[in-house]
């Protein structure tokens, strides 16, 4: 499968589905450490995207994106809203116009999503957040997209990098985000939002292999 | 999980739609996107004042919506922070021409939606200014944190700023004292039970029959430990030393001693907590000018209680005795 | 059982205490025999208004002495009502030479010890009036029982017959409103969890989790039949429908509607059963004109709800909007 | 022993050191079909009347049991302190300057004591309350004064009358008192009332027996 308009749409309603399915386990990772409504913020933020998806299929990959930010920015709240949105929001504006999308792009993408975690949250490596997923898999991907892998490739070596790097959050003590306020005791947890975004990254790739 | 309600997903709008019906004299509630204003919004010329944050600390914010109060309350999911989208038209919808000013709790996601919000709202022409609180002093080293989270004072904040407001403060007069309230005001909560959110329908954590927990935020969160049952004075000297070393009053200064329930202890046990924090501040020097006792600033159903101090000036005293008319507080009207 | 008190035994004492440390502006608390007056009782020419009952159901009744409502209030042991010799002290205290109205809940305890305390008020020369409170639909069969209980109605008839004494109506007249008032009030209350008696120190019965109470009183004792879960609507409808079988109201009559919390249930949830007694009172065609939403009569942290309707009448309307300046309730003032 | 002021004070203490061994079974049977506090509140006075016998120790029965009176009035509450206090206000004023009581002194004392009750509480036989012991006290300790027994025999017949009462009150349904709410559902329990008059009796005819 080409990594098109198409494509994106598939892959955004697979993570809509996988994310409707992981909802209790994500509500539990946060209920360790947070507020027990990370699961339920992504479900309702991706079931109001199959929704606007349906009414208006967008045309190319990067209006997929763009939209996706819209809706999680208005429906998911919390810290994961305006992080995931603006993650979405600066993945679209790298993508522009293109209608189909080669390694490069698709690793560039994954970078430009990561830099604007990082810009809003203001997260370091090792904080104990999504931005322990995000910057091994932008990572792993521009390996692969250097190495000249086509797109299936740098998205699977992206999602394995991520869920590595969500794995690798349970020993660390959070410096972010609510889990913070833990402290100590936020240690032997796996956060959260480093799970979500492994499981969409892992749908992304599935979408390509499975067409 | 039993609770009075009927769809869990339905709680926040049924629960405001409730709250519209029985003060629809004061307040209009405002769906899709949900939130609520003076029933006389926009007051021209003066200061609009909007708060919100998760739901499941009723009365918080909507309860504040009122004269002399907040002009707009923003409710999100339970425990969740609102979306742009709703507090950008709650912004535009309060603005009388002198201004917005925003307050809000230092958790990440309300400080980042309420971030998006302000930028959006001032390109819609609206001044924005934000006031943050952060008067937990259960979080210890906030260079390793989120930072201090806004609780108990959050009311403070509110009340007083809303005063500011209401007599003609301009806008960066009303940030300001919102502000200055922020920077005097401490606040430390424990918990005896957890609370359950409805769509999970479990406890957000478990304690024995014997376990407390010290340093709880007001979202069913663990705290910062856990420690064997104390007694009422126990616990009180506990929160109120915690208090008392980071804010570092003067001998004879006045303050304003908050004993807040977390909605489900009864106000007899936080009348027990405010004789005892009354009778240590007094010992030591401290004149406790004003109080407040009830269930101001929740986490549901949860059992405990939060400790909130503010060293008062006159001006602070003078704007807290000012009328409010609001569900929640009302004094003066 | 975890709570936040000392000593088991301690817990009224302490809490009337740290009661009146926080409001000392407003009551007097009296020691030895425990009562509470307004902070300028006697009130010279007003009828006194003396309520009183077992502790454990606060606001009631020591939050709502003040001005406009009650002049004295008697707290008893935990759910046990006062003794004659707390009872005639605060009568003799609030005498200010026009009479005292007792407002009694209609409780055996409460019954006799009120009854004797009135008999030797009046033997030391102060005219009494007593007021009965029987509003609870839940005891059906009342030739059978020590008669209906006295429940949510009895915040409306010290409300009402307060701001009576408060205009200057004399003993007989304030006695009169008062009684119009419960012969006009309903109220039915139902329980998700018990509360525990700190005395106790377990829980006044079990209920699974599937399980609920309809028909308690205010004592946590059992109500009169237990029921599978129900939402919060199922629910509403099933108190309201035995108040309004009960107070059989006309079409476009008006009505002040009372959703009151048993202390340890959220506001949130206070509101989704508001949301729905106002619709099916709209909708059966009377017209909900007032309204109170809060925990204003308790069971320590009962987790539940009551519902009370009263048929307004204009002067009822009037004399519940006065000015009225307690603990516990306040406005215009 | 004879039934002079020293038994009564014998009396007294013995029955606030039973209320306080049983003011747990007391609550318990409360908490069934009232509010558990019963035992709580009989404590309670007794543990009051005790001081007051230490301050100043009473001359004549009677005086014994108006100081019972008073002091259950004033610290009981609840149902039980007025009836309570109401029955042993009523005993005294029918003993009189009596200084030592025969069987039928006893006999016209619980009498006057359950008439008190009834007066105040207007509650019949089989309304499931403390009359349900007193009143089968009251007969049996006429019928033992009439057969000219001694004062110990008298009030072991009350005692075992009172006590058979209470074990009788278990089917029925309460008609007065707080358990009364409880309609059907108040069969099968105890009246604590009752309970605490059987104890209160008892105590009487083991003070005489021991002496
Ligand atoms: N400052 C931050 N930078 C990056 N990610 C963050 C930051 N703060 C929180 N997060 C992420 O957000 C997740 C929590 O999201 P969610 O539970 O939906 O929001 P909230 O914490 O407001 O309840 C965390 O697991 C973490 O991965
Ligand atoms: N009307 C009455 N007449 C006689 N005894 C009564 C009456 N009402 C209650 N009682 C007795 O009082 C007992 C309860 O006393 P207690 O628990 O101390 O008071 P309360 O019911 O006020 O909590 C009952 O078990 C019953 O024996
Ligand atoms: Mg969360
Ligand atoms: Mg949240
Ligand atoms: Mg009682
Ligand atoms: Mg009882």
């Amino acid at each position: 499968m080409g990594l098109d308009a198409d494509w994106a749409m598939s892959w955004l309603r697979a993570a809509a589905a996988v994310l409707a399915d992981q909802r209790a386990y994500l509500c539990d990772l946060d209920r360790a450490i947070g507020d027990g409504d990370h699961g339920e913020n992504m479900d309702r933020g991706f079931q109001a995207l199959l929704a606007k998806l349906d009414e208006a299929p967008p045309a190319t990959p990067g209006a997929a994106l763009k939209l996706t930010a819209m809706t999680l920015m208005s429906k998911v709240g919390g810290a994961a809203g305006p992080l995931y949105g603006t993650a979405f929001l600066r993945a679209a504006t790298a993508l522009g116009e293109a209608s189909e999308l080669d390694g490069s792009q698709v690793a560039e993408a994954l970078a430009a999503a990561r830099d604007g975690i990082v810009a809003r949250g203001k997260a370091e490596l090792q904080d104990k957040t999504m931005v322990d997923a995000w910057t091994p898999a932008v990572d792993a991907a521009r390996a692969a997209a250097e190495a000249g892998s086509a797109p299936l490739q740098v998205l699977e070596a992206a999602a394995k990098a991520a869920q590595d790097g969500a794995v690798a959050t349970d020993p660390l003590v959070a410096r972010k985000g609510r889990a913070s306020y833990l402290g100590e005791r936020s240690a032997g947890h796996r956060d959260p939002g480093a799970v979500s975004t492994a499981l969409i990254l892992q749908a992304a790739a599935d979408t390509v292999a499975q067409a | 999980m039993k609770k009075l309600i009927n769809d869990p997903r339905a709680v926040v709008d049924e629960s405001v739609e409730g709250f519209g019906l029985a003060y629809g004299d004061l307040v209009t509630v405002h769906t899709d996107p949900l939130f609520i204003t003076r029933a006389d919004a926009p007051v021209k010329g003066k200061v609009g004042l909007v708060s919100g944050g998760g739901s499941g600390h009723e009365p918080l914010h909507a309860g504040y919506v009122g004269k002399g109060m907040l002009d707009a309350a923003v409710p999100g999911a339970v425990f969740t922070s609102p979306t742009p989208d709703q507090i950008i038209p709650a912004t535009l919808a309060v603005d009388g021409g002198a201004g917005v000013v925003h307050i809000v709790k230092n958790y990440t996601g309300d400080v980042l939606n309420f971030e998006t919000a302000a930028e959006m709202a001032q390109a819609e022409g609206v001044e924005v200014r934000t006031v943050l609180v952060n008067d937990d002093v259960a979080v210890e080293d906030s260079l390793y944190t989120a930072g201090r989270r806004g609780v108990g004072g959050t009311v403070l904040v509110e009340k007083i700023a809303g005063a500011a407001a209401d007599r003609g403060d301009n806008l960066d007069a009303v940030a300001a004292i919102g502000s200055r309230v922020n920077a005097n005001v401490r606040s430390m909560g424990m918990a005896l039970a957890a609370c359950t959110v409805p769509h999970a329908g479990v406890p957000s954590f478990e304690l024995a029959e014997d376990e407390i927990e010290i340093g709880i935020g007001i979202h069913g969160e663990p705290g910062r430990h856990r420690i064997p049952m104390e007694n009422a004075d126990g616990i009180t000297d506990r929160l109120l030393e915690a208090i008392l070393t980071d804010l570092s009053l003067n001998q004879g200064e006045k303050v304003l001693l908050f004993v807040n329930g977390m909605g489900g202890t009864p106000l007899s046990e936080l009348y027990i907590v405010y004789r005892r924090a009354a009778k240590v501040l007094a010992e030591k020097g401290f004149t406790v000018e004003r109080s407040l006792v009830g269930n101001y600033i929740t986490a549901i159903e949860m059992q405990g209680c939060s400790i909130t101090v503010l060293r008062l000036d006159d001006e602070m005293i003078q704007l807290w005795d000012a009328p409010v008319h609001t569900p929640a507080l009302r004094w003066g009207i």
